[in-house]
């Protein structure tokens, strides 16, 4: 079967009309995962824009179709270590399922979630990473890129501000948790996304962490129909790399061997919109440095054969 | 047949626990509630012990995980203190209003600041109204009977409410003494297994929990809350009496009392101290003095026509509280004494203490001081509007 | 009721040695509590714990303030803690020193006083100075309020034979004055 | 009927009408349409249909009119225009 084979048959697990911003790609992101783990699941959706717009829906709201729960912001990865000790003391098995946002994921929630990982919870988790908290109007979060314009890092009236630090790598810090399964992916990239899922779906020893990066056409002030093309330049920048890690053994996933510049894929966006040369300058740097340190890790790992296997 | 055996009160919790077959346990560990964890942790080990046992990593993520178990329908056990359950707040309210029967012990240590790891109840006391059944006891024998009890209150279908069942840190926790220990089959014909009906989280059956919800849904929820905690009132005596008959040993249900029939003075308090104030009793007594004892054993849901009851015919009382109500003047029992009374026939004299904070040993000494004090505030008609501080002289020299 | 306070320091089993008391106590039919005094408890720190006897159900949840005996698992303790404080007439000292009992500097309350070299006894049978189990043997010895069969099985099943059989060597070694 | 729940949970299914938030109505050009696909993967709220016979149509009825599909679309078969209210 193919791809669009599978996307095309699979139930949709979402009903429609769950109400995320018109050229939402979490909500694309968050339909395609759901074909892919089927109806076997059980979902946790903590507070964030998910949340937010009804996926776990009841009383005239939409909703999934599937058994979902509130977690409270900070105790996602928790609440779902709990799930899986009642099915296995009920000898049920289900996947259990995390689709957290950032805030969830790398401020509040990162002590529920980095426990759970150290323990070897058997559940998916899958952080949608709109670099903020949009589902209230778009506040800083650790995820959030330097520069980057929020309404809690405001741009002044001459132009300067804007957040004053670099976003957390949060991905390669679930990865040195020695985990059996983390990757990052992108809607633009859906059949790497789909491959993912469905390798992590398989881990049946411990935690598997999946980190999507999710540019905001509402939050981060783009044309709604560039929401998926703005994605893939967010990957062909190496601004968010591709890749997958078991244990130690990490792999680029899509390789961008002539990256565009940093800059083509800011200029696009909003809220870097008062970024001059040398702000650009400072996120193609990083940009730069942190992909040097992934091959650096790719290579050490000797994980690379690109097959992630 | 039950075995007797020698006992700290983190000992008589934990076999309690164990009894009652949870089928999930997450706790993590804090003075003076360590041991608990460590003996579950031992007897899983020792394959006495057939459950799911996890080592979170703070009290928030021991709540959340049992939060997760529970709403898979299976029995949950925790055990916390002080500081640990003020990190818990947040999942902890919740479990209460998703209706998760949910046991907890509480081993009652003081909050800080200052820094302090030593007894009293005002950690939970401050938390009585986060929905969850609160039950106060008084020796090691009481912890165990009472924790095997708390599962068959929470998950009766007309309460479905967490249960804490609180005893003082160190005074108990850290206390040996003979306590009565009965056996798996004895207490698995009393407890049956726990399945759930009204919430749960399975492929086979799709529902959304805790979906965001309107302000008129939401008051419809906390009404039947607190008709599911008015429901308690009687279910606490029901299982108190069940308990009994089948294993010779009553608590009195929602109040203990104590020569309170015939009292004209009555003693009001709560956990440990209760065994000193026993001890008073006997020596007014027996200096023709009629002083009696109402122990608090349900401090939510609160028993206001018991504590009515127990009033009636008596002078006036006395209420000891190892804790402080702020902006009050008083501690939150005395609080809570006298808005029961607000429907009583009579407006009777009383007299409130505070003593035996931050582990502050309240001695026979100081007890018997607090029942002196009372007889004559209540003989002089008085209504005390703040405590009287209980506190002890700095050391008493050899004699 | 009959209450003892027990003075050691971290790392001698002190709060444990109060617990085998009260387990003897049980087993024999009767009552007993033991309640460690609340600290941070550090290896040589001073502990105390305290212990009540009884053929009753025993209700106060408090600590010792007056006791019929105290057992000191080091004399050393003398120069930190007041060992003697509070304690009752006719009061009963158990002191771990290998100094004879009649030498022993105490107040007049104190009418009995038992002395045993548990620190070389227990290095000398399991070449570590824990002297809680000696001086278990020492305070049966001296009051016969629990019986030392019992502690020794109790002793046995915490900590082996031969801690048992040091609570019988104790036992034997014990020196007791009684003042007249 | 609403159930009378003790607890915040619910098992219906309603769902809200996001046609109606159109402001522009994407057209699928059938005789350019490679049947590749792409607009069924990258729609966010799922209103790419493919028949059995492998064609593709656009469901009006919760489409919310971002434009995706006709920015992704190899062959530009896909076009906006302002929405027409049924």
């Amino acid at each position: 079967m193919t791809l669009i084979d599978k996307l095309a048959n699979r139930e949709d697990l979402i009903s429609p009309g769950i109400s995320a911003c018109v050229g939402c790609n979490v909500e694309l992101t968050l339909r395609t995962v759901l074909k892919i783990l089927g109806p076997n699941t059980v979902l946790a959706v903590p507070p964030g824009c998910m949340g937010g717009v009804g996926v776990v829906g009841w009383d005239k709201k939409a909703g999934a179709k599937i058994p979902v729960f509130f977690p409270l912001l900070d105790n996602v990865a928790s609440m779902l270590a709990g799930i899986r000790l009642g099915f296995n003391a009920r000898g049920r098995d289900a996947h259990v399922v995390a689709f957290a946002g950032d805030g969830a994921t790398v401020d509040a929630g990162f002590q529920a979630l980095s426990g759970a990982a150290e323990r070897g919870d058997r559940i998916l988790y899958i952080c949608y990473d709109n670099e903020g908290y949009m589902n209230t109007g778009y506040q800083r979060s650790s995820s959030t890129s330097k520069g980057s314009w929020t309404s809690t890092t405001p741009v002044s009236r001459e132009g300067k501000g804007g957040k004053a630090q670099h976003r957390k790598d949060f991905p390669l810090i679930m990865a040195l948790h020695d985990l059996p399964y983390v990757a990052t992916a992108s809607p633009a990239f859906i059949p790497d996304l789909v491959r993912k899922v469905e390798r992590a779906m398989e881990v049946r020893d411990g935690l598997a962490y999946i980190h999507i990066y999710n540019p905001c056409p509402t939050g981060w002030s783009f044309k709604a129909e560039d929401s998926i093309a703005i994605s893939r330049l967010s990957v062909k920048s190496r601004f968010f790399p591709l890749w997958e890690s078991r244990g130690r053994k990490l792999t680029i996933t899509v390789r961008e061997q002539r990256p565009v510049p940093v800059a083509d894929y800011v200029a696009k966006i909003g809220k870097f919109r008062h970024l001059g040369p040398e702000g650009i300058a400072e996120l193609q740097a990083l940009t730069d440095e942190r992909y040097r340190y992934l091959e650096a890790m790719e290579k050490s790992g000797a994980g690379g054969d690109g097959t992630g296997a | 047949m039950s075995q007797v055996e020698v006992f700290n009160g983190n000992l008589a919790a934990a076999h309690a626990a164990r009894l009652s077959r949870p089928e999930v346990i997450a706790a993590y560990p804090i003075t003076p509630q360590t041991p608990v964890v460590e003996y579950l942790t031992q007897f899983h080990a020792d394959g006495l012990l057939d459950c799911q046992m996890t080592e979170a990593e703070s009290e928030h993520g021991a709540m959340s995980i049992l939060s997760g178990a529970s709403l898979t329908g299976v029995r949950c056990y925790t055990a916390t203190s002080s500081q640990g359950l003020a990190l818990m707040y947040e999942p902890y309210f919740r479990a209460s209003t998703l209706r998760l029967p949910i046991v907890m012990n509480i081993v009652n240590r003081e909050m800080i600041s200052p820094q302090t790891v030593w007894g009293g109840p005002q950690d939970s006391l401050t938390l009585r109204d986060a929905g969850w059944i609160q039950l106060y006891v008084e020796d090691n024998q009481e912890i165990l009977d009472t924790t095997i009890q708390a599962f068959k209150i929470a998950e009766h279908p007309e309460v479905l409410l967490p249960v804490n069942v609180c005893y003082d840190g160190f005074y108990l926790s850290h206390m040996s003494e003979r306590v009565e220990l009965p056996t798996l089959a004895e207490v698995d014909g009393f407890l049956p297994p726990y399945s759930s009906r009204h919430i749960i989280l399975d492929p086979d059956h799709p529902m959304a929990v805790d979906p965001l919800t309107n302000g008129r849904l939401l008051m419809g929820y906390r009404r039947k809350h607190m008709e599911a905690q008015a429901a308690a009132l009687r279910v606490i005596e029901q299982v108190d009496s069940e308990y009994s008959d089948r294993f010779g040993r009553s608590w009195g249900g929602l109040v203990g009392e104590y020569c309170a029939q015939d009292a004209d003075y009555l003693m009001i308090s709560l956990g440990s101290v209760c065994g000193a104030l026993r001890e008073c009793v006997d020596e007014f007594r027996s200096r023709g003095l009629r002083v009696g004892l109402l122990k608090i054993r349900s401090l939510r849901p609160f028993p206001r026509e018991r504590v009515i009851r127990a009033l009636d015919g008596k002078k006036g009382f006395g209420v000891i509280d190892r804790n402080v109500s702020f902006g009050t003047n008083t501690g939150i029992l005395y609080q809570e004494i006298r808005a029961a009374l607000y429907s009583a026939s009579k407006r009777y004299p009383a007299a409130a203490f505070i003593g035996g904070l931050g582990g502050e040993d309240l001695t026979l000494e100081i007890v018997e001081r607090a029942i002196d004090a009372t007889m004559a505030s209540v003989d002089a008609g008085e209504v005390a509007e703040a405590a009287t501080w209980l506190i002890r002289p700095e050391k008493r020299g050899n004699s | 009721m009959i209450e003892i306070r027990l003075h050691g320091r971290g790392g001698m089993g002190t709060v444990k040695a109060a617990e085998v008391i009260v387990h003897a106590r049980v087993a024999e039919g009767g009552y007993g509590n033991s309640i460690p005094f609340f600290g941070f408890e550090r290896q040589g720190a001073p502990v105390t714990s305290f212990v009540r006897l009884d053929d009753k159900p025993i209700r106060p949840k408090t600590q010792v303030y007056e006791p019929n005996c105290v057992i000191v698992l080091d004399s050393t303790l003398r120069q930190a803690v007041d060992i003697f404080e509070g304690i009752r007439n006719e009061g009963i000292l158990v002191i771990n020193t290998p100094e004879a009992p009649e030498a022993i500097a105490a107040p007049d309350c104190i009418r009995t006083i038992a002395t045993v070299d548990a620190s070389e006894l227990s290095f000398r049978m399991i070449g570590k100075a824990i002297p809680n189990t000696a001086m278990l043997g020492a305070f049966i010895k001296c009051t016969g309020w629990v019986s030392i069969d019992v502690v020794a099985d109790r002793v046995a099943a915490l900590w082996g034979d031969i801690n048992a059989a040091i609570v019988r060597e104790a036992y034997k070694s014990t020196r007791i004055f009684r003042r007249p | 009927m609403e159930k009378d729940y003790i607890a915040p949970v619910g098992e219906g299914l309603y769902i809200a009408r996001t046609g109606d938030w159109r402001t522009r109505r994407p057209q699928l050009d059938q005789a350019s349409c490679r049947r590749c696909g792409i607009c069924l993967m990258y729609c966010p709220v799922n209103s790419i249909v493919r028949s059995e016979a492998g064609e593709y149509s656009i469901d009006y009825e919760f489409c919310k009119g971002c434009g995706i599909c006709s920015v992704e679309c190899p062959a530009k078969s896909i076009s906006m225009h302002a929405a027409v209210r049924a």
